[in-house]
């Protein structure tokens, strides 16, 4: 799927495929993802569990467990993610690449001081005096000196998450990829960590792939949104614009099943089903099941992305839906 | 400074286990058949001696007392006298101390050497598939070969044809160092191989369990080497269970000599003790058996202080098995 | 005036550990007054530490408090005597909420028979009338939970606290590990059940957006104190307190 | 809402019980499959030379003493000229059975001991740990030592002694496992709705340690074989004229000059026997609890 504005990207997803592949069964976490991002944009990948966000995240630093296979083509900073030999890929991680998970805590090593972990990452550059304060200013933590001295079991979770993104950013990374960096936080911290990111980013002038659930705050902070179901992106476009219309069934259920956007009194519209965990290639539109509009074609030819009002949409039913929604089909629940 | 915290109730938690342990061993040998003279002084010692024993050791007063006393004369650093010998206990044990010892620590310094680095390459370089079975087979049938049947096993090759190493004749390291160490190198190596097997299915599954966790693959993500991650982010935090089996494997040394010397003929504390329970010598089974389970517990608190220094998150979560 | 079901009446529960110089105490409840009526949803909301969590098992009767009354329906709290199928709760995580060893049907009838007796498949038409209710097939009664979805063992959690028609239910961040619109299901399905069955909720939750869509009231907990309890429209239109108007910024 | 999980058709016996020998065919890996076969290969002989006399008269003399492996003797002959296949089989049989029970009784013990000290918690948990630790304390041998000392050698020494020996790593482990499970929310719903505690006990902790008690059991049989060896070794386990593993390889380290044979035989059952039990042991732990295996190093 081409992106709003193709100039020259650079990340750029074509038709991955990732399985993870167990003794029991095999899962396909991306089926058919493509993606183009072009420098110095903020993206806000959003889906639910299953959709392939994290996957996704992963496949751009080849992270994937050694349980998974990746086909297709991932090229970041010009560097065929796929191809390149264990040198190059840590080699490309360490210079072009930096990751922020939703477990702060657990991405520090327990047996260490803070201090020492941050200088551990800064080899094979050895930290000038007071620098490894400055990176904890940077990243508004009060009484740096305390902190650098604390193991990760003693600090918040909050205090873990600044700690990992001022480890993650002090290289001034190209792309940064955050998973999820806020899902376990408190409202109001989680404000404040997303806050930091985006600002450390721009500074830094980074590319943005935020992981994300939630659509408000991808909607606040992102320029872009990529939405994704089953393995593929299915509505890709200009965020805010994306979550005030969105075109794609899934994407407006999704919307739509937020309670704080409801009114009083009104009655939450639920999308029907789970969502699916694909065990190989899906026959279809992956969402077809669980899609008010769904028509045959939908669960027996898989749809191709068609761009409109410069949005990029997996859906075949895209130009009849207006019609459909106007001559009363309702979307969400059929109780 | 966060040791003191939690030192003095695992020092207490030690004592009370030692406390359990010698009451455990105190009714077992108030249990044995013949009474408390014969397990000390023997069956055939004098009406005299008999009387002189009821007198030191209290054995008309009640049976904590008597507990307390005993107690007491071990902490003085009396644990009898041997029967059969009629020397003191003390020095029976001084004089075999020495080779095993010596065969300990030939066994300790192959489990380090050869076990833990054995468990980091197979626990870094397991990735499923037919080596993998290959790997557990090994380290399997290292587990699964009993100390006795290995010992005979070598006793015999090394005494039928000759191999360079001599079975028998062994010289105690308190005699003649340098000239003790091939006799015990036999003995040493049967003693090490359940410990190096053992060790090293340990450090490879602790190593793998430390490799699944997030910070590693946040160091991974940071683009570190492989060796870098190992030894910075990995040895580190998979050196608790390892520390663990070794310091267990250490304490229970005085177990495996046992088997080994009395195969290899080492007139060694092991040999010594299954003598005693073939003649009946009730008082040095009780002090050997003593010795044994505060080796056990000594080394436990030195594992839990080493613990708490390596993991500081052990002092805060888990409240230690004596806590 | 409406039953109160459940009711707090200044509750306080305080945590103590450590001994000498190193004791700490840690008061997660301080005076909780609060009380839920039949058929009424009470949100509880608040951040990690509040005390909501602490709230939620004292209202279960799982912690005793250190000071201060719990009733259920007017009387005293005993677990003892004859609570037993009358207070349930559904948890947070969907994970843990079934006994991977059970059938779906075992686990939902526990309940009834710890209650009325009888062996775990002598309940097999409540069990069967209770997936109708919560929206599942019947014959998600033999499968284990493994063979489900996330959202699909939360409606078994609601199907199994519902079976002997209680009074009271706790529901423990019963959404929040689930996917939005997942969730969204989860939520009407509480709403709908309230409605045909009249009991009375405390609703714990981090999410205000969850809590506001099921509740009638909603507590705030702060350290352990509860810094504002109003209906759900005047709380949203116009928080008073400081901390409910930060808490609503971030939503 | 609609139903959201398709209709199944209730199973039949016949595919219940088909499922059933599937997944049995599927916890043991090829490896362990074999192990186990081996081990039951075992078992049956030893159950048939007790029945029907596979191998002729453990007792009977036979022959010449010592004689070596014939095709009369496969195995040889022992110092008194009884053929050593008979007693091997006798001796596989004391050995297993002996273990077989001792590890039962542990389990039994361990399992209770270590349910009740996970789900209570606290003081009850300190002082069965505590307890165990006692015991923990004692090298395995030295209490053997210590228990073939207080009861006189043979069987009951033997027994007693892997009981004791076994009893407090397993405890131990079964509590690490309940304590994991008690904290699960379905044990707290359980708790509110009134269900009493040795229900809870069996129903919800019991049924979901089960894994554990299983693996933890297999390994405590390895120790058990090694216990029972090295007691019966040094003279104080199973007495003559009955015959175990670990006595045969004692009469063997006697002649085993004259006639190494002897100690080859039993020496090679007993490590087979113990490998196949490990091997057993690791394919159950890898099933029973799996850990993850994404290493990204």
């Amino acid at each position: 799927m081409s992106a709003p504005n193709a100039s020259a990207a650079q990340i750029v997803v074509e038709n991955a495929v990732v399985d993870y592949v167990t003794p029991s069964r095999t899962v396909r976490a991306l089926d058919g993802a493509t993606l183009r991002i072009p420098a110095g944009q903020r993206v806000g990948v959003v889906g639910e569990s299953g959709s392939g966000k994290s996957t996704l995240g992963l496949l751009l630093g080849r992270l994937l467990p050694s349980l998974a296979t990746a086909t297709g083509a991932v090229d970041v900073a010009g560097s065929p993610v796929l191809e390149l030999t264990p040198a190059a890929i840590a080699r490309l991680r360490r210079s072009e690449l930096a990751f922020i998970a939703q477990d702060a805590v657990g991405s520090l090593n327990p047996t260490l001081r803070i201090g020492r972990q941050l200088s551990l990452a800064m080899r094979p550059a050895k930290p000038a005096p007071g620098e490894l304060v400055a990176m904890l200013e940077r990243v508004r933590i009060r009484d740096p000196e305390r902190v650098l001295r604390l193991f990760p079991h003693e600090i918040s979770g909050g205090m873990a998450q600044r700690i990992a993104i001022a480890m993650a950013m002090h290289r001034a990374p190209r792309i940064l990829v955050a998973d999820e960096p806020t899902a376990a936080l408190d409202t109001q911290v989680r404000d404040e960590v997303t806050r930091l990111v985006f600002e450390l980013a721009r500074e830094a002038g980074s590319t943005v792939l935020w992981l994300s659930h939630d659509l408000i705050a991808v909607a606040k902070w992102c320029d872009r949104i990529v939405v994704m179901y089953g393995g593929r992106v299915v509505e890709d476009g200009v965020a805010a614009e994306v979550i005030a219309r969105p075109r794609h069934p899934y994407t407006a259920a999704l919307a739509a099943s937020l309670p704080a956007r409801l009114a009083p009194g009104e009655r939450l519209p639920a999308i029907t089903g789970s969502p699916l965990v694909l065990t190989g290639p899906a026959a279809g539109c992956a969402f077809a099941p669980r899609c008010p509009f769904a028509a045959e074609q939908c669960s027996t030819v898989r749809p191709e992305p068609v761009i409109r009002e410069s949005r990029g949409i997996l859906c075949h039913r895209i130009d009849e839906i207006p019609a459909l929604v106007a001559a009363g089909a309702t979307s969400g629940e059929t109780s | 400074m966060r040791l003191l915290l939690w030192l003095p109730g695992r020092l207490l938690g030690a004592l009370v286990v030692l406390v359990g342990v010698s009451i455990l061993i105190f009714a077992a040998v108030r249990s044995l058949p013949g009474g408390y003279a014969d397990v000390i002084l023997g069956s055939l010692s004098s009406p005299e001696a008999r009387a002189a024993l009821a007198e030191q050791y209290g054995l008309d007063k009640s049976i904590p007392e008597q507990y307390l006393l005993w107690v007491l004369s071990a902490l003085r650093g009396d644990f009898g006298t041997s029967m059969v010998s009629q020397l003191p206990v003390t020095d029976e044990f001084a004089s075999r101390l020495p080779l095993t010892l010596g065969l300990g620590v030939i066994a300790i310094a192959l489990t380090v050497l050869i076990g833990i680095p054995l468990g980091v390459y197979t626990g870094t370089r397991s990735t499923g598939g037919r080596s993998s079975v290959l790997g557990r087979l090994v380290s399997s049938i290292g587990i699964s070969v009993p100390e006795f049947v290995l010992a005979s096993v070598i006793v015999f090759l090394f005494s039928r044809f000759a191999l360079g190493l001599r079975v028998g004749n062994v010289v105690s390291p308190a005699t003649d160092l340098a000239a003790s160490i091939p006799t015990l190198i036999l003995p040493g190596v049967v003693l090490a191989v359940f410990c190096i097997a053992s060790t090293a299915r340990t450090t490879r599954d602790a190593v793998l369990g430390v490799l699944v966790e997030p910070h590693v693959g946040a160091a991974v993500a940071r683009g570190e080497s492989k060796g870098f991650i190992i030894r910075h982010h990995v040895l580190r935090n998979a050196s608790i269970p390892i520390l663990t089996l070794v310091a267990t494997l250490t304490a229970y040394l005085l177990g495996g000599a046992v088997i080994v010397e009395t195969v290899f003929d080492v007139p060694g504390l092991g040999s010594y003790l299954v003598q005693a329970l073939g003649r009946r010598d009730y008082a040095v089974i009780q002090s050997g058996v003593l010795l044994a389970t505060v080796v056990f517990v000594v080394m436990s608190l030195l594992v839990d202080v080493l613990t708490g220094l390596i993991d500081p998150r052990v002092s805060v979560a888990k409240k230690g098995r004596w806590a | 005036m409406i039953e109160n079901v459940l009711e707090l009446d200044q509750v306080s529960t305080v945590f103590r550990s450590g001994w000498g110089r190193g004791r700490r105490e840690l008061t997660a409840m301080d005076d909780i007054t609060l009380s839920v009526p039949a058929g009424e949803t009470l949100g509880l909301v608040g951040e990690s530490g509040s005390g909501k969590t602490t709230t939620g098992s004292v209202a279960l009767g799982l912690r005793r408090p250190t000071s201060g009354t719990v009733r259920f329906l007017g009387r005293p709290f005993d677990r003892r005597r004859g609570t037993a199928g009358q207070i349930q709760a559904v948890f947070q995580n969907p994970n843990w909420s079934l006994n991977p060893r059970l059938t779906v049907g075992a686990s939902i009838a526990e309940p009834l028979s710890a209650a009325e007796g009888g062996s775990l498949s002598s309940h097999e038409d409540a069990v069967l009338t209770m997936l109708d209710e919560v929206g599942l097939h019947r014959s998600v009664a033999e499968r284990h939970p493994h063979e489900l979805s996330g959202g699909q063992r939360q409606r078994v959690a609601v199907a199994r606290a519902l079976i002997t028609r209680p009074r009271f239910i706790v529901f423990d961040e019963a959404v929040s590990a689930l996917d939005v619109s997942v969730q969204a299901q989860v939520l009407n399905l509480i709403k709908d059940l309230q409605a045909q069955n009249g009991f009375a909720a405390l609703f714990i939750s981090h999410d205000l957006g969850a809590v506001r869509y099921v509740s009638h009231r909603i507590a705030v907990m702060r350290l352990g104190e509860i810094v504002e309890l109003a209906e759900t429209e005047r709380f949203y239109d116009a928080p008073e307190h400081d901390y409910s108007r930060r808490l609503l910024e971030g939503m | 809402m609609t139903g959201t999980v398709a209709p199944i058709p209730r199973a039949t016996a016949a595919q219940a019980a088909r499922r059933g020998l599937r997944r049995a065919a599927t916890t043991l890996d090829p490896l362990a499959t074999v192990a186990a076969c081996v081990l039951l290969a075992m078992f049956a002989a030893t159950i048939l030379a007790r029945l029907v006399g596979l191998g002729g008269s453990p007792t009977e003399i036979v022959g010449t003493r010592l004689a070596a492996p014939s095709l009369a003797f496969p195995l040889g002959t022992d110092s008194l000229g009884r053929s050593l296949v008979p007693r091997l089989l006798e001796g596989i049989g004391t050995t297993l059975l002996l273990s077989v029970i001792a590890v039962a009784i542990t389990a039994v013990l361990a399992s209770t001991a270590g349910i009740v000290a996970g789900y209570r918690g606290g003081r009850v948990n300190g002082t069965i740990m505590r307890v165990g630790d006692m015991l923990y304390a004692f090298p395995s041998i030295i209490l053997a030592i210590l228990v073939a000392a207080v009861v006189g050698p043979g069987q009951v020494a033997a027994l007693a002694s892997i009981v004791l020996v076994t009893v407090p790593l397993m405890t131990r482990l079964v509590a690490v496992s309940s304590r994991a499970v008690a904290d699960r929310d379905f044990v707290a719903a359980a708790v509110i709705s009134g269900v009493s505690t040795p229900r809870i006990l069996v129903r919800h902790i019991l049924r979901n340690v089960a894994g554990t008690i299983a693996v933890q059991g297999t390994y405590a049989l390895s120790i058990a074989i090694l216990v029972e060896g090295g007691l019966s070794f040094l003279g104080y386990g199973v007495q003559l004229p009955g015959s175990s593993l670990g006595l045969l390889i004692k009469e063997g380290t006697t002649y085993m000059v004259k006639a190494p044979w002897l100690i080859v035989a039993p020496g090679v059952v007993l490590v087979i026997a113990i490998l196949c039990i490990n091997v057993i042991g690791d394919s159950l732990r890898d099933r029973l609890e799996p850990r993850e295996t994404r290493s990204l190093v």
